[in-house]
């Protein structure tokens, strides 16, 4: 169920992290900000076509877009309707102004393009790399640290809450709406609780062990190629026309 | 109800965790009512994985089961099942999760539809019989490695199940807590599948040892007792000899 | 209860990412080296937590439990939840980048609050009935504060958004009255099992 | 080194969790170099809190500590003790938290201040001398049970300890991974403590069988070696007879 997306082997895979990370980044900024249909739709073609390099499966992309597109389709249920303007036409007696189905499109390709561009940062870099790389580029190592021991407990915690799981569906549990339900799911994140509380200190024992200080190292050393510098300044270059195009047109 | 009905009929069952290789490969196992079967298997060989497809908790890509000599598919089907098969998990950490061990043990009979009062009588009763009065109140959290095995059986116990399928239930335990599990298992005259790396208590307490090996079960294993050298501390731990 | 990319306005973005990067500074503040194995293991436990689906009424909804997150950690609710919000939008695309700062002081400025309301209630003095009434209180109106300051977000970005900043809370109407029974029985077991964890050992001193 | 230097001295050691009865009281123990201790007792009679007091881990209410002639009081004095002394846990998912195999042999390296390059060749080398060459890129939460425990291991010997506590390394093992730690073991020539419910293999591998009840450590115990009934299934496993 948490599984990384990573593997493969693209282009894009063997790509500096730190430089994937920077650019994500910059580029969410900019389409966040931006509100010209144009632009977005350049931001879009842009992300689309560099999660094609990245050659993420289609069945796993399209299964990572659906959370996404709910939402969004929650908003167009109202935001062509509550968005103040000009009538297109009306549904019954409601309008429906041009104005809102404009804003609920540019919402759309926003988030489409946003999404799609994460999508393709993580599926060509695991998760712990990412860690790694953000602390070279200056994330407290505090918050780093955190980020590495919850992802790699993650996993150990989900068997667990699996087996309990299992534990009680083996003795005929069945969730329903009632007392019952509700207080067998409390005890069981209670269990889980008091059990990573002492997983914790088993394991930070078993740290001081061999000698912990503080100080987590990386085998993985970053080091900044010629395509890395290739790639950082064709995409900033795209993400600053982007920039000038939204601007130039809003003064 | 005949002695040799089919409790467990499992044909061709083909199972892999996601990504991985197949753990089962077109696996055939039987088991009949007042069978007693022991299963060994290196680490790793897929013993548990076989006892969590028999009870619905895990889905193989291919193969038939059949649980009482009907077939089980969808989860509505295992859930009778699970009503009639115990399962003793590996690690009895996983299979309590109630603040108390009364609750723990009444947590199944609640399940199935009884009262709180009929329910925490059948679990008083268990208790009583694996010789854990006074367990009542205890932290299911705060019991020791054996105890919390013994509570475990209970919680399964409690449901009255017609079929025992026991993971690894003697591993880590000590002799006395061993003995006790023993003396419980044969008291009880339940049919049961029974996995361990221990194979002179396999002995002991089963009629026949399978083993698993690639994906599969090899049955035709014959049991020699024979001569051995062996070791004992004198004195503390009672020992018979032949 | 997390909003998409795309959706907010870059003030609200903003805004948002500022004031969660204080807390998260206080946060950090109580955390020692020394805690941050401990700290992981238990925001790994509460990340899990809230993949539990429980049903209510037809259909499920999964836990969300910062009223609990906010008993148990204090302060440092914020980095815990500042890392949950990124493994949701790095693991399963829940949320972004860009609004990984509104999304967490949405979920981790209610479990402050509610530390600061409620977490008298829960020390060792109190009695069965307090103690039951605050845990209560607290996984209630986590959500609560959630669901609106989630609403607020979206109306602060424009005033068309309001009929579903309105849904938005009134959706978890429901999920409130199951969180907070659900905080209170889990802080009962806790308090059977393990009060140690209710009374500080994670929270401030 | 003389050969008999007194490696750990535990005199009078008393400790209790909060809130319990006393799990060691006045316990005393000796380890010198060359020893091969076997430790057994039943579940919860304190030998895993036995040896997280010899690391430093627990402190003892009274009593001394005494580790390779120097009194062990403080946590820098247990900084350097676990230096040399390594300590396998009970339960390998608490002693491997890295992604993969490597960084987490290549950990203890890295802590005591060799280089990056130095720590991985260590890394290696120890993974390849427990026959896990391969190994170093697989992700530690997905190996198996016996697989786990081996790279435990290995986390603990490419630190160079010159003590080994193992507490319970065989529990749930296969055969064969069982008889892979009986080598590896033999072959180290190092001092350990091994503690283990199986009588049989604590006879094979350790010099003396110490016992520990009601908080105290037994130590005259002599083991008897004799012939004994035993069953065995043919042919899968290869087994000697004397
Ligand atoms: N949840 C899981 N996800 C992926 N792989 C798994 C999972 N559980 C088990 N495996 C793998 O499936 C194989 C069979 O595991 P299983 O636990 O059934 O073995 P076993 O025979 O019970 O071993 P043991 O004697 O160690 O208990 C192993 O290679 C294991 O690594
Ligand atoms: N963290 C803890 N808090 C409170 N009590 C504990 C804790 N750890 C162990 N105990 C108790 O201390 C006693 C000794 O436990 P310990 O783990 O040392 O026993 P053990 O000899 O290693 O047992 P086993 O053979 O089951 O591993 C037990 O009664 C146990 O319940
Ligand atoms: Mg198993
Ligand atoms: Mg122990």
């Amino acid at each position: 169920m948490i599984e990384e997306l990573s593997s493969g082997n693209s282009l894009i895979q063997r790509l500096d992290p730190r430089v994937k990370i920077v650019l994500v980044f910059l580029f969410s900024v900019v389409v966040a900000v931006s509100n010209r249909l144009p632009v977005l739709m350049w931001a879009l073609v842009l992300a689309l076509l560099i999660v094609f390099t990245a050659r993420v499966p289609a069945k796993e992309l399209l299964r990572r877009l659906i959370p996404v597109n709910m939402l969004i389709v929650f908003l167009w249920l109202f935001l062509p309707f509550t968005f103040a303007g000009k009538p297109l036409f009306y549904m019954g007696s409601l309008p429906v102004t041009r104005e809102g189905v404009l804003y609920a499109t540019q919402i759309s390709i926003k988030s489409n393009a946003m999404m799609l561009m994460l999508i393709a940062l993580v599926a060509t870099t695991p998760i712990f790399t990412l860690g790694h790389a953000m602390h070279e580029l200056g994330i407290p190592k505090k918050i780093v640290h955190l980020f590495f021991f919850t992802f790699r407990y993650i996993h150990v915690m989900h068997r667990e809450y699996v087996r309990l799981l299992n534990s009680m569906k083996i003795r005929g549990f069945r969730p329903k709406n009632n007392l019952h339900t509700y207080r067998s799911f409390a005890y069981m994140v209670g269990m889980l609780l008091v059990r990573s509380f002492d997983r914790a200190q088993r394991v930070y024992n078993a740290m001081l062990c061999r000698g912990y200080k503080g100080n987590l190292y990386s085998l993985s050393k970053f080091s900044l190629k010629g395509r890395d510098v290739i790639s950082i300044v064709l995409m900033v270059a795209v993400i600053i026309i982007l920039g000038v195009l939204e601007w130039k047109k809003t003064n | 109800m005949e002695k040799n009905e089919l409790i467990i009929n499992l044909e061709d069952i083909t199972f892999s965790y996601p990504g991985g290789a197949p753990v089962l490969d077109k696996l055939n196992f039987k088991l009949h009512r007042g069978n007693r079967i022991g299963l060994m298997g290196p680490n790793g060989s897929g013993k548990t994985t076989l006892v969590h497809i028999v009870m619905g908790l895990l889905k193989p890509s291919a193969g038939r089961i059949e649980i009482f000599e009907k077939p089980a598919v969808t989860e509505k089907d295992f859930r009778k099942v699970r009503g009639k098969i115990g399962l003793l998990f590996q690690d009895a950490d996983d299979q309590l999760f109630s603040p108390t061990v009364l609750e723990d043990v009444a947590f199944g009979p609640l399940n199935l539809g009884k009262s709180q009062d009929e329910a925490m009588d059948i679990a008083r009763n268990t208790l009583k019989f694996l010789g854990l009065d006074g367990f009542e109140d205890r932290i299911t959290y705060k019991l020791s490695g054996g105890e919390k095995k013994l509570v475990s059986l209970a919680t399964i116990l409690a449901m009255e199940p017609e079929v025992l399928l026991l993971d690894e239930p003697i591993s880590g335990l000590d002799d006395k807590t061993k003995a006790t599990l023993k003396n419980v298992l044969l008291d009880l005259d339940l049919s049961y599948i029974l996995i361990s790396h221990e194979i002179d208590f396999l002995a002991e307490i089963t009629d026949s040892i399978y083993t698993m090996e690639n994906g599969e079960i090899l049955i035709d294993q014959e049991i020699h007792v024979h001569q051995h050298v062996h070791a004992h501390p004198h004195g503390v731990y009672a020992h018979k000899h032949k | 209860m997390h909003i998409s990319e795309g959706v907010l306005s870059p003030a609200v973005l903003i805004g948002g990412a500022a004031i969660a990067a204080a807390g998260v500074a206080a946060g950090l503040k109580d955390i020692d080296q020394k805690e941050i194995p401990s700290m992981g293991i238990l925001s790994a436990a509460f990340f899990v937590a809230s993949l539990i689906h429980v049903p209510v009424g037809p259909v499920s909804v999964h836990l969300i439990l910062n009223g609990l997150v906010g008993l148990i950690l204090g302060w440092k609710a914020f980095p815990a939840i500042l890392v949950g919000t990124a493994l949701h939008a790095l693991l399963f695309q829940f949320g972004g980048i860009t609004t990984l700062g509104v999304n967490t002081l949405n979920m981790a400025l209610p479990a402050v609050i509610c530390y600061y309301l409620f977490g008298w209630g829960l020390k060792s003095g109190s009695g069965r009935s307090v103690f039951i009434f605050a845990a209560f209180a607290s996984g209630c109106c986590a959500v609560l504060i959630s669901s609106i300051m989630v609403g607020f977000s979206l109306y602060l970005t424009g005033e068309a958004f309001l009929p579903a900043a309105k849904l938005v809370v009134a959706a978890h109407l429901p999920v409130m009255f199951i969180e907070g029974s659900l905080t209170a029985a889990c802080t009962l077991f806790l308090r059977k099992v393990r009060p140690e964890l209710l009374e500080g050992v994670y929270a401030p001193k």
